[in-house]
């Protein structure tokens, strides 16, 4: 077909697709399912870390967590608004969340058991979603790519407070610093299976690169995430739980130990610790929330209507 | 000279008025701060979440400031975590539970007008320091408080469940009110010195501000309630001791550690 | 009326009266107040205590607090089912207390704030009860004193576990004896309130002495409690919180100072402290429970059709 | 001596032990006893509040004999109050919420019906000390169980809304019934010895009488779920550090304090 090629010529001419333009129905499905995908990661991701926000060990930390998690609610909403321009509203968005329908992050399932893991999350989540999104800043879609440019600057911002929560960790006090190797032991792996399978079982590799929706290969983002992040630990005097890291000298990478493919698939598919605890909650504050949205709904009517007919009148 | 003049004067006044005020602040953001991920919808994270920061970050400058007066070392976290429940001086209204959105609102809604009220008066206290944190205050509080009004009007005058629930938030949160416009010794000696006003002075601009509010948000204003009072001297309801328990716990199983 | 005339002479003579028996209406009516009053002090008198079960300090305190608490419950039931004998279902009575139609004792309307609180509550507020409630286990009505003679020996238990704990400390750390004065100096006042407003003012006083539901004034009873607690603080090493209080030598009695009558008035009204706690407490038990209680009467109906059907079968 | 003998075999294991059923009994106990005073009848508070106190009771012998096995002066209540979370060895299912009257009574019916299975085969421990726990625990763990399940009957095959709110339950918390059955190298080494059954031996016994029960209850028993498992080892959900705050507020804000 003549549109298909000439929408592919604009993408490989770098050009940026905007939601008046024609796009194939496929590239639509596919950025409404990667975007809404992405905006319900930040919004369940609210949830571990929201754990930590009443119990944070001092107010300066309180304050930044709180700005943290608003921030990640702050993405929920860009993403949402840029999956919305696709022709698809928030409400069926936020169900289909609900229903289990669309899925999530598997990394938020994974449950946030001490304080470091406000450190681990914001070092090693944080640090692995810059990875895979920094990327996604120049894709073909230009709302997603407009608020991604948004959320990659908030997110290393992120990073470097979680950094810091696990340096302070690592040069304090014997408990802290064993808060802070189990925190890494907890989180080191699921942070590697953040970026998917390995190439060869990626379902939409391809296609994906084609379109300038993915830019790079699971297994090339996860090295060098692996690579950024050794020395990283090292400057922290942390053990990577991991015996089979070393570094191979003349390849220039970090090789690490085999990733147990069997806990992620077990996690994407809905078996992760805290799963059930997650859309739990989603689901309460959805249910609880409906008067709320109700009423908001019936008042704006109101006044429209009153609007209505004083002009009218 | 004028400035160690005011350092002496009042001291214990001053130091009481800066825990009454921020240990109110810091405790309402601990209540507000709960919601955060789980309000009804996403842009009531965010909002609820920046009312809690600001608060947050007021009560920070007042506690400091606090600690500094007292000059025992003492600084906000010190004062924050290692306190015990009848050291803490909020009024009572800020540690009632969060219960569902009407009451966290009805609640806001009360506090936002008083605070606004106090945070005006105290930009023109004798005592530059609490008048740099109350102009700091005033723009953040007047953003709540029109934050609060406009969600009491659209659930007042919104769907029949959502008025039932926030006239029965209101009736049930009104007995808390008194206590924001109680004077005591405390408060005569810091009006009469012009560092702070005396909290009775609010009460007919916050009753003005409620009636034209409450009128449009078609609310009846509660009448003839029991106040109660306590907070500011250290008698707390039930609550405070738990929500204390969550906010030091971690903080207090590492007493010797930097955060 | 002769029947009434019958009725006096068989209290005057001390005979019980029992469900069966005939009695006037107004004394029928006095009993299925006071006594459903008394069944609802105990229920909604679980709360404050219950307060502290989680927070106890130790397993051992923790268990005895838990049974006390228990045992109160089950002191309602004793109750609720003496007043049943008069012809008054526990729905009736429950939705009265649920109404604010029906009274308890206001000293639960304050608040527990510390475990000290349960010490005192034991000692002075069980130790006011005792002394009220003593009497009434020679009362007229043949159920009410079997029931409090039950209640009377668990709640005698009771005051000598809350005195210990306030031993405990006052004997303890600094801290420790502070909670304990400053329970004392909280609770010292309700207590004597809890004893009701000088006979003077009292309105039920005359008929019922003459009925045998009350036996004693509340001024003499108010006097007993103080000439008997006095030197068990003083044991404890705390103070009084009343600076009139003195011992007068020459009749044998300590004095104390003016009660604040207002305050009684105010928390009788509903004005206490956590009075709207407590009936939300109530209340939320109560809605959150009905669709419990419909399940257990729709399966109990379920199970009598069955063995019906098979009877008829 | 072979008292001597059973002294030093397998300490570490029998600590192990004691500590896993001890603290398991004690969150159970610790959520059951919230209960109290706001149950859906007042039968039900003393109801609950019986089951709390068996397992206090059987707790507080466990940690006792921990603490003297172990020989390093910690008695019940340093156990229950000075560990933190990651040193508690309770399953996960005893630490998930309260809830509402159906998923507590879901929990208790799954514990009570594995624990009973439990202390009948502790009563011919090899550890006199075990077996005379249990012996204690077997009584009183078949009477809750009769109570959890004829509610679980009443409530399955009572009205829609109880039947839903059961079965919803059911199938929430069944991620935590497999933790019940694994047995790790502490479990085979005491099994071996014949100091406790190996965990997955109870299983079958088990799962016969979840049959039955849900059977009369008309409940369906959920299949193919994913088990959760790892707090034996001290790896919690986030509920634990939320209980473990309240419970031991009091007792750690005063370390040196007797009560």
């Amino acid at each position: 077909e003549r549109r298909t090629a000439r929408f592919q010529a604009r993408i490989d001419a770098d050009e940026k697709i905007e939601p008046v333009d024609w796009m194939p129905e496929a590239y639509r499905k596919t950025l409404v399912r990667q975007i809404s995908q992405h905006a319900h990661s930040e919004v369940v991701g609210m949830l571990p870390e929201g754990n930590w926000i009443g119990r944070a060990p001092s107010l300066r930390r309180k304050a930044v967590l709180l700005a943290k998690v608003q921030d990640e609610g702050g993405h929920g909403l860009y993403l949402y608004a840029a999956a919305e321009t696709l022709g698809v509203s928030r409400q069926e968005m936020v169900e289909q969340l609900l229903s289990g329908a669309a899925k999530y992050s598997s990394i938020f399932n994974y449950p946030t058991l001490s304080w470091a893991d406000i450190g681990a999350i914001g070092w090693l989540v944080d640090g692995a979603a810059i990875m895979n999104q920094v990327p996604i800043c120049r894709c073909s879609f230009g709302p997603y790519a407009r608020a991604m440019q948004r959320i990659c600057k908030e997110e290393s911002f992120h990073q470097r407070q979680g950094y810091e929560i696990m340096l302070q960790l690592s040069r304090g006090t014997p408990e802290q610093k064993q808060m802070a190797q189990d925190a890494l032991d907890r989180w080191w792996w699921p942070s590697l299976m953040m970026f998917g399978p390995p190439d060869g079982e990626s379902q939409h590799g391809a296609q994906g690169m084609a379109w300038k929706i993915k830019l790079f290969g699971n297994d090339e983002l996860r090295q060098k995430f692996v690579d950024v992040t050794v020395p990283q630990a090292e400057y922290l005097g942390l053990t990577m739980p991991d015996p089979d890291l070393r570094f191979d000298e003349a390849a220039g990478h970090y090789r690490f130990g085999a990733i147990d493919w069997d806990e992620f698939k077990r996690v994407v598919k809905g078996g992760g610790p805290v799963a059930r605890d997650r859309m739990k909650a989603r689901r309460r504050a959805y249910d609880d929330g409906a008067w709320v949205r109700e009423a908001a709904l019936a008042h704006a009517e109101k006044k429209r209507a009153r609007r209505a007919e004083k002009i009218a009148g | 000279m004028a400035d160690t003049d005011l350092a002496d004067r009042l001291k214990a006044e001053r130091i009481a008025l800066a825990l009454r005020l921020g240990d109110t602040s810091l405790i309402l953001a601990q209540r507000l701060s709960a919601w955060c991920g789980h309000a009804p919808e996403l842009e009531l994270d965010l909002a609820l979440s920046n009312v809690a920061l600001d608060l947050l970050g007021e009560a920070r400058m007042l506690l400091t400031y606090a600690g500094e007066l007292e000059g025992k070392g003492r600084d906000e976290d010190r004062l924050a975590y290692f306190r015990n429940t009848p050291e803490f001086r909020n009024v009572l209204l800020v540690e009632q539970p969060n219960e569902d959105f009407a009451v966290t609102i009805v609640r806001q809604f009360l506090f936002d007008a008083w605070h606004l009220e106090l945070a005006t008066a105290l930009t023109g206290s004798a005592d530059p320091r609490l008048a740099e944190i109350a102009a700091k205050t005033v723009k953040e509080a007047r953003y709540h408080r029109k934050f609060s009004t406009d969600w009491m009007i659209r659930l007042g005058d919104g769907t029949a469940e959502s008025h039932d629930r926030v006239q029965a938030a209101l009736d049930d949160l009104w007995i808390y009110t008194g206590e924001l416009f109680v004077s005591d010794a405390t408060d005569a000696a810091l009006a009469a010195a012009g560092i702070a006003p005396d909290p009775a002075s609010l009460e007919t601009p916050w009753q003005g501000f409620m009636d034209a509010a409450l009128a449009e948000a078609t609310l009846a204003k509660p009448q003839g309630a029991y106040m109660q009072a306590g907070g500011r001297d250290g008698h707390h309801s039930e609550h405070l001791d738990y929500i204390l328990a969550e906010m030091q716990v971690l903080a207090r199983a590492h007493p010797d550690a930097r955060w």
